[in-house]
């Protein structure tokens, strides 16, 4: 079966700077692959690369069968991935409830997907009719997960999903995560809580200068080691 | 994309009605704006009553300055455009749901405007049919070329300050044609008025093709 | 040179415009000077 | 690859051969207009010789919408092709517009006071050409904020959506203000005499045809300024991918250590 993610070689430009300079990454289907590295390696930048969300300036990248070198796969793509960011997106005017239906309806989801993508991140009940506005930061993450689970992207792109999250909200991820996988989908994370992160992944790819080959990629570890 | 547009424009209407900004700092500063006018002008010569047509598309332009600012201050929060991107809405319906749901606020604050100017400047509605007509017009021209301009300066530092020199020479026509024909109408002179009207329809059918057309690139490139 | 009438009017609209031109003139020439020193010669296609 | 490039010969600059034969030929064009719009043309029968402003006012004003469209064409080139060169070209074509159109603006005002009496007048030339030079100034304004924001998002969008809007806005304001202010005709100024002729008729085209030189010069040197900024501290991507994998090795060291 083919990859569902091929990178070869590919640069990534933000203005002139290329925050991506030649990554070679491949992931199979059902993989959960561990982005780690330091910060400004070029993490956000190759996860909203793999969203479609920026062009390659040169290399290869085809993500589900979508060569994002051509703009109009590039936008095809956005519909079948889902990426948790930094910001989340979410309307702070709106409710819980109100946001989660508006971007689950932008996507196509059917009303049974958004419900059920409510209850599974314990938002239904008291929660769902609360400005977003008055939420806590963990409580913000819990809907934007909400949000990206009810459209049941294919390749889910988690970009620091533990930060701000409780203990339990950690362990929901975890076990989302884990359920949208059983399903067929596949994960790319990037995540500074390495050992849960870890605990989590099938492998571990680490990411340096925005290349992923000036370090070797290493085995699935608890501990953080780097290794010229 | 008539459906994303229905959920867009939805979606906007529900912040507002949320949010009451267009009901609660819109409509006063458009009432006040008539005071204003009413106080620097003498009230006394019956210039308020000459002048009561072109006072208001002046407030009218004022005000939708306000609403465009805010209708993308919704979306820059929090990462809005990646967001945006991301949703899978086409960006034709996010511009032609955008356009409506300003349209929608303009069109209850000229109700609001219209009720002030009759109070206040004493002026006589005649010539209703017109009126109307370039208001829809008007409103319309307003809406689609606020929006296309609106997404232009969203995402700017200086976006408050950008957008009124970049959209208020672009809207000039609209000032104009929609003041001619008011004064048409309330002169008992309607027959004057509806070129002027057609030209606003003109406008309006002018921008909203091109900002169907361009606000892709412009949401995927800036 | 035979009395010119509005001869201040005409002085002053044809001096503004020669010295506004002239001083853009020099303005630009002064900044592809400065700019010139940083680029390569190759990408000086017209040198 | 040329890190030491040694000095050119001549003045580094926006000048070349072309250039300097176009910048003689606009000088003396201009000493030959000065003398056929001061001196040799006669004064007009009504304006006398206020009249000698039309020289420049009139070529100024063609001028400032020529580099109106000049900027709008750039715009929709810049879109179908995306080469940089499109991109400064509309820039330059702006600037350069701007100080003609304020030129114009400044000339036409001067001229007004002898001949209509006021420095102002509600003409649809004057309304149109003062909101063509506040359309520039927000191109302008838009794309060096453009330039600056950088970063993340490549850039140059908005402004061919401004520029390419650039001469339609100027059409459409153009046309309301001349159909709003015919349609109440208050006082009938025309401006020149219904028929020009001779020497004067020379002297406009001349003028015409010398400030087009002086254009055509200001145009090409502030667009080479335009592509040098562009190419100024760019290092080539080769460069700047290895100083941004070099990164790698950095951090690798700082992590051993």
């Amino acid at each position: 079966m083919e990859p569902v993610v091929q990178l070869h070689g590919a640069v990534t430009l933000l203005g002139r700077f290329p925050a991506l300079a030649g990554i070679d990454l491949e992931v199979a289907a059902g993989e959960i692959v561990l982005l780690r590295g330091p910060n400004g390696a070029g993490k956000t930048t190759l996860l909203r690369l793999c969203a479609g969300l920026l062009p390659v300036a040169r290399g290869q990248a085809v993500v589900l069968g979508h060569d994002l070198a051509n703009r109009r796969q590039a936008r095809s793509l956005r519909r079948r991935v889902g990426l948790l960011g930094h910001a989340t997106g979410l309307y702070d005017e709106l409710t819980v409830a109100d946001n989660i239906h508006f971007w689950g309806r932008a996507a196509g989801a059917s009303p049974t997907d958004i419900i059920a993508a409510l209850t599974a991140c314990g938002l239904d009940g008291r929660l769902a009719g609360l400005g977003v506005a008055t939420l806590s930061a963990g409580q913000r993450r819990r809907t934007a997960l909400a949000c990206l689970l009810a459209r049941r992207p294919e390749l889910w792109l988690l970009d620091e999903p533990h930060g701000g999250l409780d203990q339990d909200g950690r362990d929901l991820l975890d076990d989302i995560v884990r359920q949208a996988v059983a399903s067929g989908a596949t994960v790319m994370l990037s995540s500074h809580e390495l050992d849960r992160a870890a605990a989590l992944a099938h492998r571990v790819v680490t990411i340096v200068g925005g290349t992923t080959d000036a370090l070797d990629p290493l085995p699935t570890s608890e501990e953080p080691v780097l290794v010229p | 994309m008539f459906r994303d547009a229905s959920l867009m424009a939805g979606k906007d209407l529900r912040v507002e009605l949320r949010s009451h900004v267009t009901t609660q700092q819109v409509a006063p500063f458009a009432i006040l704006m008539l005071i204003l006018f009413g106080v620097a002008l003498d009230p006394d010569r019956g210039i308020l009553t000459r002048a009561s047509a072109g006072l208001f598309w002046v407030s009218v332009l004022f005000c939708s300055l306000l609403a465009i600012q805010r209708a993308f201050t919704i979306e820059a929060a929090d990462g809005g455009r990646d967001a945006l991107r991301l949703s899978g809405l086409d960006p034709a319906g996010i511009f032609l749901g955008k356009a409506a749901a300003i349209f929608v606020q303009l069109g209850a604050l000229e109700l609001v405007l219209a009720a002030g100017v009759v109070v206040m400047y004493g002026t006589e509605i005649t010539g209703l049919p017109l009126l109307v007509a370039t208001c829809l017009a008007a409103t319309a021209g307003l809406a689609a070329a606020g929006t296309l301009y609106g997404v232009l300066a969203a995402g700017l530092r200086v976006r408050e300050t950008l957008l009124p020199i970049l959209l208020l020479p672009v809207l000039a026509p609209v000032l104009i044609g929609a003041t001619r024909a008011f004064e048409a109408a309330l002169g008992g002179a309607a027959a004057d008025g509806w070129p002027w009207c057609g030209l606003l329809a003109a406008f309006a059918l002018l921008y909203t093709a091109f900002g169907t057309l361009a606000f892709g690139p412009l949401l995927e490139e800036s | 040179m035979v009395a010119m009438t509005y001869a201040g009017y005409v002085g002053a609209g044809w001096g503004i415009a020669l010295v506004s031109l002239a001083i853009y003139a020099l303005r630009t020439v002064r900044r592809g000077r400065a700019l010139a020193s940083q680029v390569p010669p190759e990408e000086r296609r017209w040198s | 690859m040329t890190a030491p490039h040694t000095a050119p010969p001549g003045p580094a600059g926006t000048s070349s051969r072309a250039t300097r034969g176009l910048g003689v030929l606009s000088l003396a064009g201009l000493a030959l207009l000065l003398g056929y719009a001061l001196v040799w043309s006669p004064p007009d029968v009504a304006q006398k010789d206020a009249v000698r402003l039309m020289y420049v006012h009139v070529p100024t004003a063609i001028l400032a919408f020529t580099a109106c469209a000049i900027t709008t064409v750039a715009s929709a080139m810049w879109l179908r092709r995306r080469s940089e060169g499109w991109w400064v070209l509309g820039g330059a074509a702006a600037e350069v517009g701007l100080v003609f159109t304020g030129i114009c603006l400044i000339t036409g005002s001067i001229w007004g006071r002898p001949t209509w009496g006021t420095y102002w007048d509600w003409d649809p030339r004057i309304t149109s050409t003062t909101l063509l030079f506040i359309l520039l100034v927000g191109y302008l304004a838009l794309r060096s904020i453009d330039n600056e924001a950088g970063g993340a998002a490549p850039r140059g969008m908005r402004g061919a959506i401004v520029g390419l809007l650039l001469l339609p806005n100027v059409m459409i304001v153009h046309f309301s203000v001349d159909w709003w202010r015919s349609l109440h005709q208050t006082a009938t100024i025309t401006r020149l005499d219904p028929t020009i002729e001779g020497t004067m008729l020379f002297t406009l085209m001349l003028g015409i045809v010398v400030f087009g030189l002086v254009f055509a010069w200001l145009l090409i040197h502030r667009f080479r300024v335009g592509w040098l900024e562009e190419r100024a501290g760019a290092t080539g991507l080769d460069q700047a991918l290895v100083e941004r994998r070099a990164e790698a090795g950095l951090a690798a060291a700082g992590g051993r250590s």
